[in-house]
């Protein structure tokens, strides 16, 4: 068995590891760095459990092979918070109450940072959609879509 | 004296009665034994498990409960959710 | 023993219960610490991995494991060899695990491997030789009820007939609810509306796939990480199945992502344990989306008949309902909770509810949210829907003029305790939703539901460190924010702040048995026990206070945190607080601590309204939702956010399988659609945002008042929803979900009537 | 399984000829890794095509636009020169999954992956695209309905790889749309889809119209008959005639996503939707 090494920056650091060619970047996150905050709900690019940033887009890591990884920048939950102090976006999901279980929240929370960095001042049908891969079973959404424009809102400064 | 009433499918266990006449039961567990005794019938399905309502508040395994005078008791299909 | 409970609970002033502050699991959800199902480890960890059967009905010849266990890297193989005897009751469940003679679903367990790695437990799979004999299969509940469709059980005879029948069958049983004479109230209706309604298979679809990691040492001594609803019953029914000690199985419950009732029961972790046990490692077994579609609890489909009599002004004179549940390979449908609760909302004096709990090829249901109840309601609301329709009579006040009151006989049989339907409705009509002007194509639909709610076993220890803040430990996994109304409710009794209880969810071996995370019951079972676990810390406190003082306790009270001279003495000493006393516990006779074990019961039944409007596109058969309101009776809600959340979340649930939701079989008894591209939950522009109102009709039985609220969120939806969607295109639509196609087959099915 | 990412695409195609077991391409990986992870494919090879920089481009040509294998949907939404020439298309490709999935997939993956539902080939036959495909022989050209012709079946040789698409110059008073069937709003595969393009003249007649359809056969329809609106000014009339032809040119089964009536049905209402969109594009 060859295993593809890979050299990459993770939240900043440079990571070096060696995976098998079919492993996936999310397999490499958990089962070989241990970075478990992105979550496998499905495996399929479906529900967005396991959304990361590679290269400063938005991805579901269970589609990305740990391979390709090599010379990329990806940036998981992990890297979120900046030490102690919460991202505005964490702080708004907790104030909103806008996760229940929680097993969605580090993929929402990692989209929808992508979205105000792309457009400060979504409106909700643009929350809505930006977030249409990110599946959530416990909250109807609301809280979730609440907590975005909240956020965005004190991020302008509004 | 209590009137017990039997969920629809449980009545042919209690020879067919709707409801069940009890005397000087102050108890669930007590109530448990005098259906027994009265229905044999009954015996399997108390011991497997059964709601009790006594005015209309729903028991599960509470032998102590206590069960008034005249109140209203029914036996149901044990209660659970999800 | 009951606490006591005062009347007036309505004017009682609270401090914190009813504020919203922040969870205390808040930080570790939303920077990726918290660790859920798969997200554990242990050192020498082995991947476990299940075969699964590809057939929906097979007679298993023989299984050979030889050349997988040659596998290099392969450390142990289970089949239903490895799983013997067992308690009665558990039986099916081992045989769901693990199949047996014969495989009776699609993707039923038939062997699994612990292996090094993921690719090599992958490989062995392919090598093991199960000889499997195709037998025919039947997977809808109407084919399978009938003399001649394939059998999957030699020995089930239906059960609840009068006479118990000679030949097996695939009806597992029969039951029956109601009083009066409904053919004597149906001679006295003006109108009589009758109608049959189908519903398919839905899925909890909870985001996080079964997962748990097992460890058993050669001494028998083991320890389970596992996502569950329940670890007590998670232990009990390994236990069970391995022939282990209670005592000899610690499970710890991990963060659970969601669960909704699908967490009940156990399906991998039986087996994580037969692996470790025979492979002397730590055994991780992590289900894959497929799987948890194939292979975990789905709910039930269903096949429904209401019949409803009223007159002219809207009385009903008799309601009877027949119900027939299929529950996957083996017996336990919620058909008897689906038949109880079938008229709950209504005060009737002829009422009659028949239900059958069939067998099919399909995986064996688990609990789905108020199981059992959701598609009744679709069937009864509808009809409702229609008679208000042909009487011309507005669909609340129809309602109104039938809803049960307080003291009133329930359909299911006891007379009802304290009841807050009657207070939805009314909410309902003077909601600015109910009045707001619709557009084109769009329908309004309302509908009301019922959910008995549970209590049950439960303990809490709260134990109180000599800093005066507080450790609070509840045996009932925290699915939806419970932690947080655990401490507010602790905090409340002792009188301190909010920040000061931190609560946590204990493992099976340091606090005692806990019923499951189930049945609405948490915040009612837990809350309870944590009262009286504070109210027992208090008496301890206010004695620790009156040595010091050396006063009888009697005269010492507990007020706003602080321990009060009281009687003669009042006034006689400063007041102590809760830190005070907590600091000088080491010299006034050790640790102060409450607790409480107990069976709570009364569990007060609550009731919802929900309103919906809907857009229905007529070229497409294309339903929109948009607007919903839902308005429930939470008794009180400890947390308001998180009753929210659980009104939004049931009723977005409830939309999903109204629309569009269904597990679709083909014609070779495979599921189709076993993933989130093709089995379609909702997504977030899906929706609007959901309105909620918190009515509180506090529960007697409760010294605060609660009443679950988890559940009931989901019973109204399927009917608010059909309602809406008929009233929008024109035609009543009896069959779920409302997919595009059924929809646009319905209107034009309409049109070419009416030409 | 060997993962290889190669530079040039001589040395791509060279990877693919000498390889002797299964080899896939790899660009977005949107397909390829469900297909891995279901076990649907077990390839000993696959090739990773974004090494390569001329895959990444998006370059001006004849008036038209040569598109990038490698180039992601988001990409393409991002590039207001494609956005303003074939509006149709790029939404097509925008519907291709979620955000997530928009960061990674490609429209030469799409049709690659040769799906009869794919979203954006329909849009991409009526706008008159073309594929570059090289190989050891060469490169050669083919129209992108040419690509595939039943599901996962394509054109190409094993050693073959199509390394960008082009979109040609939009006449003047053109314009195009592309509009699909889906239950929910996001998310899912399309049911039914529909792509017209079509010219008007000076005088708001029609002068040429191209119509594609997906999901209603074995591979994406281009329905020559769409040709009914030539002579037309697009009214209620000619719309009607478009959404029979539509229909009438369905032969769709019935599966999980929708039955055969409900496919020719919706072919037609969104064959007519789509062509009263293109139509306001082309009359600017």
């Amino acid at each position: 068995m060859s295993q593809v090494h890979v050299t990459t920056t993770i939240n900043g650091d440079e990571v070096e590891y060696l995976c098998e060619a079919e492993e996936t970047l999310l397999d490499v996150l958990r089962d070989r760095l241990g970075l478990t905050g992105a979550k496998e709900g499905c495996g399929s690019g479906d529900c967005g459990a396991c959304s990361v940033m590679l290269d400063g887009r938005l991805v579901c890591s269970c589609l990305v092979l740990g391979a390709e990884a090599q010379g990329s920048k990806v940036e998981t939950i992990e890297g979120m918070a900046a030490g102690e102090t919460l991202h505005p976006l964490q702080r708004k999901f907790i104030e909103h109450a806008a996760l229940q279980c929680g097993i969605c929240t580090p993929g929402f929370l990692v989209a929808a940072k992508a979205l105000l960095e792309r457009n400060p001042d979504p409106s909700e049908s643009e929350v809505r959609y930006w977030l249409a891969g990110n599946l959530c079973r416990c909250t109807g959404y609301d809280k979730i879509v609440r907590a975005v424009l909240d956020t965005a809102a004190e991020m302008r400064g509004a | 004296m209590v009137e017990v009433q039997i969920w629809g499918s449980l009545q042919q266990a209690a020879d067919g009665r709707a409801t069940v006449e009890i005397a000087d039961v102050a108890t669930v567990k007590a109530l448990f034994s005098a259906l027994a005794e009265a229905h044999p019938g009954l015996a399997p399905h108390l011991e497997k498990g059964v709601s009790v309502s006594i005015d209309g508040q729903i028991f599960n395994d509470a032998w102590f409960e206590p069960i008034p005078d005249g109140s209203e008791v029914c036996i149901l299909p044990r209660i659970t959710g999800g | 023993m009951p606490l006591d409970v005062k009347p007036g609970l309505e004017a009682r002033k609270f401090k914190l219960v009813g504020t919203r502050p922040l969870r205390p699991d808040g930080i570790d959800k939303v920077t990726g610490r918290a660790r859920f199902g798969a997200d554990m480890s242990a050192p020498g960890m082995l991947v476990g991995r299940i075969l699964r059967s590809p057939h929906a009905h097979a007679r298993i010849r023989s299984i050979d494991v030889s050349k997988a266990a040659a596998l290099p890297g392969v450390k142990a193989i289970v089949t239903r060899d490895d799983f013997g005897d067992c308690p009665d009751d558990l039986v099916d469940i081992r045989d769901n695990v693990m199949a047996r003679e014969k495989a009776l679903y699609e993707g039923h367990a038939v062997a699994a491997v612990a292996a090094v790695s993921a690719s090599v437990a992958r490989q062995a799979l392919k090598l093991i030789e199960v000889d499997y004999e195709v037998l025919p299969h039947v997977t809808d509940v109407e084919k399978a009820a009938l003399p001649d469709a394939p059998l999957l059980h030699d020995d089930m005879v239906t059960q609840g007939l009068e006479e118990t029948p000679a030949k097996p069958s695939n009806i597992a049983s029969r039951c029956q609810f109601g009083h009066g004479d409904v053919d004597k109230g149906f001679a006295q209706a003006d109108l009589v509306v009758e109608r049959k309604f189908r519903t398919e298979a839905t899925h909890q679809g909870y985001i996080e796939p079964h997962a748990c990691l097992a460890t058993m040492a050669s001494d028998g001594q083991a320890d389970l990480w596992v996502c569950t609803q329940g670890h007590y019953y998670v232990r009990e029914a390994c236990a069970g199945l391995l022939g282990m000690d209670l005592s000899m199985l610690r499970v710890t419950a991990s963060e659970i992502g969601g669960g909704f009732g699908g967490k009940t029961t156990v399906f991998l972790e039986p087996v994580a344990l037969a692996l470790s046990r025979k492979s002397n490692r730590p055994v991780k077994l992590v289900m894959s989306r497929d799987e948890v579609f194939k292979a975990s609890g789905p709910t039930s489909s269903s096949s429904i008949w209401v019949k409803i009599g009223v007159t002219r002004d809207g009385r009903i004179t008799a309601a009877e309902a027949l119900i027939k549940f299929q529950g996957g390979a083996y017996a336990g449908s919620p058909i008897t909770l689906g038949a109880m609760s079938a008229f709950a909302c209504y005060a009737l004096e002829n009422v009659k509810s028949v239900g059958y709990d069939v067998v099919v090829n399909r995986p064996k249901q688990a609990s789905y949210r108020a199981p059992g109840a959701p598609m009744v309601a679709f069937a009864v609301e509808s009809v409702i829907d229609e008679i208000a329709g042909q009487l011309g009579m507005d669909p609340v006040d129809l309602r109104l003029v039938n809803a049960v009151n307080d003291g009133d006989k329930s359909s299911y049989g006891p007379k009802l305790p304290k009841v807050g339907l009657r207070q939805t409705l009314e909410a309902a009509k003077a909601h600015p939703h109910y009045t707001a002007p619709l557009g084109p194509n769009q329908g309004r639909g309302i509908a009301c539901g019922f959910w008995f709610n549970f209590g049950g076993q439960t303990c809490v220890s709260l134990n109180l460190n000599v800093d005066g803040t507080v450790a609070l430990a509840v045996g009932t996994p925290d699915i939806g924010g419970s932690r947080a109304s655990m401490s507010l409710i602790a905090a409340e009794e002792l009188g301190i702040p909010y920040e000061k209880v931190r609560c946590i969810v204990a493992d099976t071996s340091s606090l005692g048995h806990n019923d499951i995370t189930e049945g609405s019951r948490v915040t009612f079972s837990s809350g309870l026990a944590t009262i009286e676990a504070a109210r027992s810390c208090i008496q301890v406190l206010c004695a620790r206070a009156a040595r010091i003082w050396d006063i009888p306790p009697e005269a010492v009270v507990w007020e706003d945190g602080h321990a009060r001279p009281a009687g003669p003495n009042a006034g006689e000493f400063e007041p102590m607080s809760l830190a005070e006393i907590a600091r000088l516990a080491p010299k006034t006779g050790g640790p102060i601590a409450g607790h409480a074990e107990i069976n709570a019961g009364g569990a007060g039944v609550s009731f919802a309204t929900h309103l919906v409007d809907s857009e229905v596109d007529p070229e497409t058969g294309r339903v929109s939702i948009v607007r919903y309101t839902v308005i429930q009776d939470a008794g009180k809600a400890i947390h308001p956010a998180y009753v929210e959340g659980q009104y939004q979340g049931g009723a977005v649930q409830g939309i999903g399988w109204a629309l569009n939701e269904e597990y679709i079989y083909g014609e070779d008894g495979r599921l189709q659609n076993a993933g989130f591209l093709d089995y379609r939950i909702p997504v977030a522009s899906d929706l609007p945002m959901i309105d909620t109102v918190i009515v509180e009709v506090p529960n007697p039985r409760h010294p605060y008042g609660v009443r679950g609220v988890g559940e009931t969120s989901i019973v109204p939806p399927l009917a608010a929803i059909a309602n809406s969607v008929s009233a929008a295109a024109g035609v009543r639509l009896a069959e779920l979900p409302m997919s595009p196609p059924r929809v646009l087959a319905a209107i034009d099915g309409m049109k070419a009537a009416a030409e | 399984m060997r993962y290889e990412a190669p530079g040039t695409i001589e040395d791509a195609v060279g990877l693919l000829a000498a390889e002797k077991g299964l080899a896939r391409v790899l660009a977005g990986g949107t397909d390829l890794l469900v297909r891995l992870r279901s076990g649907h494919v077990e390839p000993d090879l696959v090739v990773d095509i974004k090494h390569i920089a001329a895959m990444h481009e998006i370059t001006a040509e004849d008036g038209g636009f040569r598109i990038g294998a490698a180039v992601s949907c988001a990409e393409l939404g991002e590039h207001p020169g494609v956005r303003k020439l074939w509006p149709g298309v790029v939404e097509a490709a925008e519907l291709i999954g979620s955000t997530q999935i928009q960061g990674r997939c490609t429209m030469v993956g799409n049709l690659c992956n040769a799906s009869p539902a794919a979203d954006s080939v329909p849009a991409m036959v009526a706008a008159g695209a073309t594929v570059r495909v090289v190989g050891p022989e060469g490169r050669r050209d083919v129209a992108v309905e040419d690509v595939s012709d039943a599901p996962g079946k394509t054109c190409l040789a094993r050693d073959e790889i199509v390394d960008s698409v082009f979109l040609p110059a939009r006449p003047a008073r053109s314009g195009d749309a592309y509009l699909r069937f889906i239950p929910r709003t996001e998310m899912d595969i399309a049911v039914v889809g529909a792509g017209v393009a079509l010219t008007l003249d000076g005088q708001g007649v029609c002068t040429a119209a191209r119509m594609a359809l997906g999901a209603v056969a074995e591979r994406v329809l281009l329905v020559p008959e769409a040709a009914a609106l030539v002579g037309t000014t697009v009214d209620e009339a000619a719309l009607g005639k478009l959404a029979a032809v539509a229909s009438a040119a369905c032969r769709p089964i019935d599966d999980k996503r929708g039955t055969r009536e409900f496919r020719i049905k919706v072919a037609g209402v969104l064959a007519r939707r789509a062509a009263l969109i293109a139509l306001e594009r082309a009359k600017g």
